[in-house]
């Protein structure tokens, strides 16, 4: 198992960043989140028809490059640091992730054409339950389905549904859980979100035409895929955020000068940071590992997964804390970016289970049972 | 209490402002006006200027009697920075003809104060503060930047911290002003904060005209005058009294108490701990009072603050992570200006990001430890490379 | 209610702390914890017989000074800052104060000539239960009393018990839970301790004659009230750890120097000093407020207990390990009496419960149940 | 691997040696050193002193075949200092004939090594020492203190740093030597550690005599020699492989299943905590054996230390709080003077006390935070008082 980036993985990285460089600077990240428009869906085109972001994991027989789950963790990381407003975890990593999971049990009713369309941009995609639902969650029931795939309820707090064309929806059918596609029949109503630059929105289903993809275990087995998919990549987005929470108050307290010395001599100062470097190490390991475990399918993907999640997380908002905290007043004003770094951090706290969510769901694996 | 005055007497006085201006019956700034003319203010002032030189202690028997009777307040949340910071910086370094003109409309909140201390360059480094004040003959024409100046848009008169002479060492070239906030010189932006807000102001002075009169104490000495209106500023914050679970603590005990779905064992041992240290920090805060009211405080004030703003921040962001799907949300983004600011105010995503401010506001927790461990500690300073150098030649 | 020291306690701290100055230097106390006699019982004459500290909480009529523990607390602190080793803790906190409750029951059997010879320290007393015992804890049925009070088993790790004349034993008798006085017919064997300066020893009853103080829910009650009463004493002791380990941390920070510079300069350990003083500035308060509560039976007292020493007992070991860490070489060494002061600080975490325990027992105490 | 040299031929080679010198009937001493002679020590090593000028991984298939055979080893435990510090800085500075003399005994551990470089007033500052050499003839006499010594009166050499030149800047007048364990100017005292046990030593060096022969580098290069030791002393740290819950967490984790009576909820989420971040250690370590395998050692050494020595003490604490009752207990507080460490033995209280030093020994973590927020980070010194005066002339 690799923990290294490969130089294809290097290269990937490099085109995502300087595309990101030119077109997603903090100020236009800032600018747009007010607006009626939090997707910028002109960098979106970009990332997903020149760059390709949103095939590499897809199988080449169902239209994508049929790279993996590793290369996909590269852009969440890089999108991270930037807080892209771009619809990924929804799109590519989530609702994709179902209808990857859904497509490989045995009696599939993912069409080829649906994922391809997807994997290629030309529609975007999300998937229809809390963003704070967690891999081990009980399959949700606030989405009835009938005999006939007629749709009816409700989900809140919908990653980049706003942005959507198309919901993959759990829901519950006469015959238990299944898993449907919806492109129609179904209101988003955007929530004024903790996170600027990746809003939540309420979905609701009333009527709406369901196409059937998965029911049954096959229906839980892919929504709980997705989750443990979106959870371990998220661990990367986390990774990005906490690297450009350091780097960019490194650069702040070399440069800031107070009592005649750059503010970055002072010692307690350096040791925190040195703590946090230390801290981010540990995560780039951790979420490496989960997403290698997961590309390969290791059987021990979901304690690389509970790992990568329960502390990056944590890595990320004590990063983008410290990045408030030591870029002084500034760092409390709207126009520096270190907000919205610290939004999303907090956000993706909660986002696929909390630390403390993927801690007990641990447990058990590794054989650590609490008290009786 | 002085032998001067007895509790008895602080009383029947008190009763005697309250007959001769029923607060049923009075408009409520004479009301006002005439307490501080009684001199049952602030009694701990001087007799003729709101107080009547008494310890600080007796103020309480006026407040009961006062609030017993329903008479109004002065509302000391809209007024802070006056009374917290000016009046006392005022009575210690004000001249007379200062002191009759200031006071009695600071305390009654006629005219709202600000504070004009910090700058984009000079936050913890606050003796490197640069805004340049020149004379202009019975004058001084101010101009420079000036940042986090809470109730900027609703104030009068601000005090002002100043660069006089650069070519000194930087604590030694500032001058102390009350600056008129009204004058043409002053132009006052709202500076929008991490929770959508603009509690604060960011103020511009071109050429600000400040008559030499208006200045307080000697030129050169400023830095000696803003110690003590930054003293004032720390015991303020140090010295509120608390019920148990006042404050953040209460906030997010509540919504514990109200969500028991929301439970995990994780995050009931993490509230409990951080209730126990925000017990423990309470307690402090009444031992410092007791302290006070014994005529011996000590330097427990700084660790309220550190201890209050690390809880506070700990506790909002256990209660975003309690709440989870809710904990996604925000209330409202929009710019607005408020007067008055509650740190447990709104929702608990606004908690959580308003609490950042309270390690940086008012003197950084990082400045506070170092005021601790030098100051209380005695630890020895950190070699200095500012202390000699005039002004204009430190390194920037 | 006061959280200041009174002139009273300030001039009973001084009298033991000059004592304790003369008497009780870390080297003798060092040389000592590895002989025969672990106790200086030397000191301890001194201290009970000239300084009266073992009667100050009795009441007159019972042969003491009628204060309160408030003055008990006080002298904890002191013989907590110098880890003196002497019997205090098993004798006037846990014993007394078993007989003490025992005595304010109204079919009370503990007589007042027993309390007056423990209270001027002409016998030392021991309480025959585990030191780690918490003060919501099940009655103890290790030892069996016969309807004649001869009784029979063990209790581990008993503090104090090597030095005691008398042992307050808590034991299952045909009637329930009794609490006994015995003077002789039981064993006991030092254990080697982590706290050398407070070794714990095993007690073996073997046909013991004891004499009834108190049975059933009184017995019960005498108990638990002495645990209660050790834990929120035992804050003071902590509280007493601490500041001598920031104290002697301080000093030797200020002397030594490195890089040509007093490492008390370095602003990395300047913060963490004061970081330090601010938890022991807290835990005097919360300490003071137990010792308080306890003094006055108010009502709040549990919580008070709860809150002290699950908040003291974190802040001791934090001090310890700082004054070690801090000292770096020199704190590792078996001269320096740093090490002391970290195993009494870690024994104490784990004595009369450890902070999880206090603060499970406060959780329902402030209305704060866990999950169900 | 180096293309001279190929997995086969060196496999080929290894089994030549076992071949010529059957293990199980050699002499232990007698088949290390032949395996020296053979090149198959260190590979990495020059040829003729121990190695095949091979690329450090390439030692994994000579050990593995040679474990196969039940050949013995060196007891790299035992040896650890001359294999870890002395040897590569002897490597890069020695003479011809000092590397002749000392690596091959070094290797088979017939002769042990200490490390002589921290004294009582230099510790983090390692550069203040002040063991004073002077020249006599073709010889030095050395006189001072040295302490933290481990394996002392075991060593046949150490590897000395001392003070040449007072007279110049405290990094400019060291020089670096070999001494003679056995000189009769050398004696060594046990150095009783808070375990109860002697693990380290003190030195005292009264002129101890050394020949001009057995320095390392130049006189006064001695604080560069010293840097190669030092580095090599915190990769050796950093390097170690190592499987999910090897080391301290391991044992707790242990101790936890084995135990279900002790457990409590607020222990379990602290458990699952220190798990998680000692596995994510454990991963940054992998990580960091790929980067060094191709080629591209990155910093996180340091990191390494630093996350061991906090989990090792945070783990180790949450054992002895867990075992309660057990955990007031010790197991054996009796001076003794063990040959090697083993940080996961004996009991909980042993580890919790002997994982203090894991944050002091072999550099502090803050000395390590200051070198990870200095060389990695870039962030700037701090004022440094110390660099251009006399060592004499330093405050001390």
């Amino acid at each position: 198992m690799s923990l290294l980036y490969s130089d294809v993985e290097e290269d990937l990285r490099g085109a995502v960043r300087s595309l990101l460089a030119d077109r997603c600077a903090p100020a236009s990240v800032l600018a747009r989140c007010e607006t009626g428009e939090p997707y910028d869906l002109g960098l979106w085109r970009t990332l997903t028809r020149e760059l390709g972001v949103t095939s590499l994991h897809v199988p080449e027989r169902l239209g994508g490059q049929g790279a993996s789950l590793r290369e996909t963790a590269v852009v969440m990381e890089e999108l991270g640091r930037a807080v892209a407003p771009v619809p990924y975890l929804g799109h590519s990593v989530l609702a994709v992730g179902a209808l990857l999971a859904a497509e490989s049990s045995v009696e599939s009713r993912v069409t080829a054409s649906l994922v391809a369309r997807l994997a290629g941009g030309e529609l975007i995609a999300a998937l229809a339950v809390p963003l704070s639902m967690w891999p081990g969650a009980d399959f949700p029931t606030s989405v009835r389905a009938s005999g006939d795939g007629v749709l009816t309820g409700r989900a809140s707090a919908v990653a980049d549904a706003f942005a959507a064309d198309l919901l993959v929806a759990p829901a519950l059918g006469p015959d238990g859980p299944s898993l449907y596609a919806v492109t129609s029949g179904f209101a988003v109503t955007p929530a004024v979100s903790l996170d600027l630059t990746r809003p939540v929105a309420d979905v609701v289903f009333d009527g709406a035409a369901g196409e059937l993809v998965a029911s049954g275990d096959a229906a839980v087995a892919a929504l709980s895929s997705a989750l443990s998919v979106g959870a371990g990549l998220l661990a990367a987005e986390q990774l990005g955020v906490a690297e450009q929470c350091l780097e960019s108050t490194v650069a702040y307290l070399k440069e800031r000068r107070q009592f005649g010395r750059p503010v970055g001599s002072f010692q307690a100062l350096k040791h925190r940071l040195a703590d946090l470097w230390h801290e981010i190490v540990t995560a780039r390991a951790a979420a490496r590992h989960a997403a290698d475990a997961l590309a390969v399918r290791d059987p021990d993907a979901p304690v690389a997964v509970a790992v990568a999640q329960s502390h990056c997380a944590a890595v990320a908002v004590h990063a983008a804390e410290e990045c408030v905290q030591l870029h002084g007043g500034i760092g409390m004003t709207w126009e520096h970016p270190a907000h919205l770094w610290l939004k999303r951090a907090k956000a993706d706290e909660i986002a696929l289970g909390t630390p403390g969510r993927h801690r007990a769901a641990l447990a058990p694996l590794v054989n650590l049972p609490g008290p009786s | 209490m002085s032998p001067a005055v007895t509790v008895d007497e602080l009383r029947r006085r008190t009763q005697e402002l309250l007959k001769a201006h029923d607060p049923q019956a009075t408009d409520r700034l004479e009301f006002l006006r005439a307490r501080f003319d009684a001199g049952l203010a602030w009694v701990h002032f001087p007799e003729g200027l709101g107080g009547l030189g008494l310890p600080r202690a007796a103020q309480a028997t006026v407040d009961a009697e006062l609030e017993a009777a329903g008479a109004p307040d002065n509302e000391p949340g809209r007024i802070g920075i006056g009374l917290g910071m000016a009046a006392p910086t005022i009575l210690r370094y004000g001249t007379d003809a200062q002191k009759r003109r200031f006071l009695r409309p600071l305390w009654t909140g006629e005219e709202v104060w600000c504070q004009l201390f910090s700058e984009p360059g000079a936050g913890s480094d606050l003796a490197a503060a640069g805004a340049r004040a020149r004379r202009d003959g019975d004058d001084w024409l101010v101009t420079g930047q000036k940042v986090w100046t809470s109730s900027a848009h609703n104030a009068r008169w601000a005090i002002l911290l100043t660069r006089t002479d650069p070519d000194v060492p930087k604590h030694q070239g500032m001058t102390y002003f009350v600056c008129d906030m009204t004058d043409p010189g002053v132009e006052v932006r709202p500076l929008r904060q991490i929770t959508g807000e603009a509690e604060f102001n960011e103020v511009f002075l071109t050429d600000a005209r400040i008559p030499d009169t208006h200045r307080l104490g000697d030129v050169g000495e400023g830095w000696q005058v803003a110690q003590t209106t930054l003293m004032n500023e720390r015991v303020a914050i140090g010295g509120r009294a608390a019920p148990r679970e006042a404050g953040m603590v209460g906030v997010v005990a509540q919504t514990w108490r109200e969500r028991p779905e929301l439970r995990t064992h994780e995050l009931h041992d993490r509230l409990l701990r951080l209730w126990v240290e925000w017990e423990a920090l309470r307690l402090a805060g009444d031992r410092l009072r007791q302290q006070l009211a014994v005529g011996a405080p000590g330097p427990e004030g700084s660790a309220m603050k550190l201890g209050f703003a690390s809880l506070s921040q700990r506790l909002s962001a256990l209660e975003v992570e309690l709440l989870a799907d809710e904990g996604l949300r925000y209330d409202d983004w929009t710019l607005r200006r408020p007067e008055t600011v509650d740190f447990t105010g709104r929702e608990a995503g606004y908690r959580y990001l308003r609490a950042k401010g309270n390690s940086i506001e008012g003197g950084t927790s990082e400045i506070l430890r170092n005021i601790i461990a030098e100051r209380v500690l005695g630890l020895p300073s950190e070699p200095r490379v500012d202390k000699d150098i005039p002004w204009k030649d430190l390194p920037r």
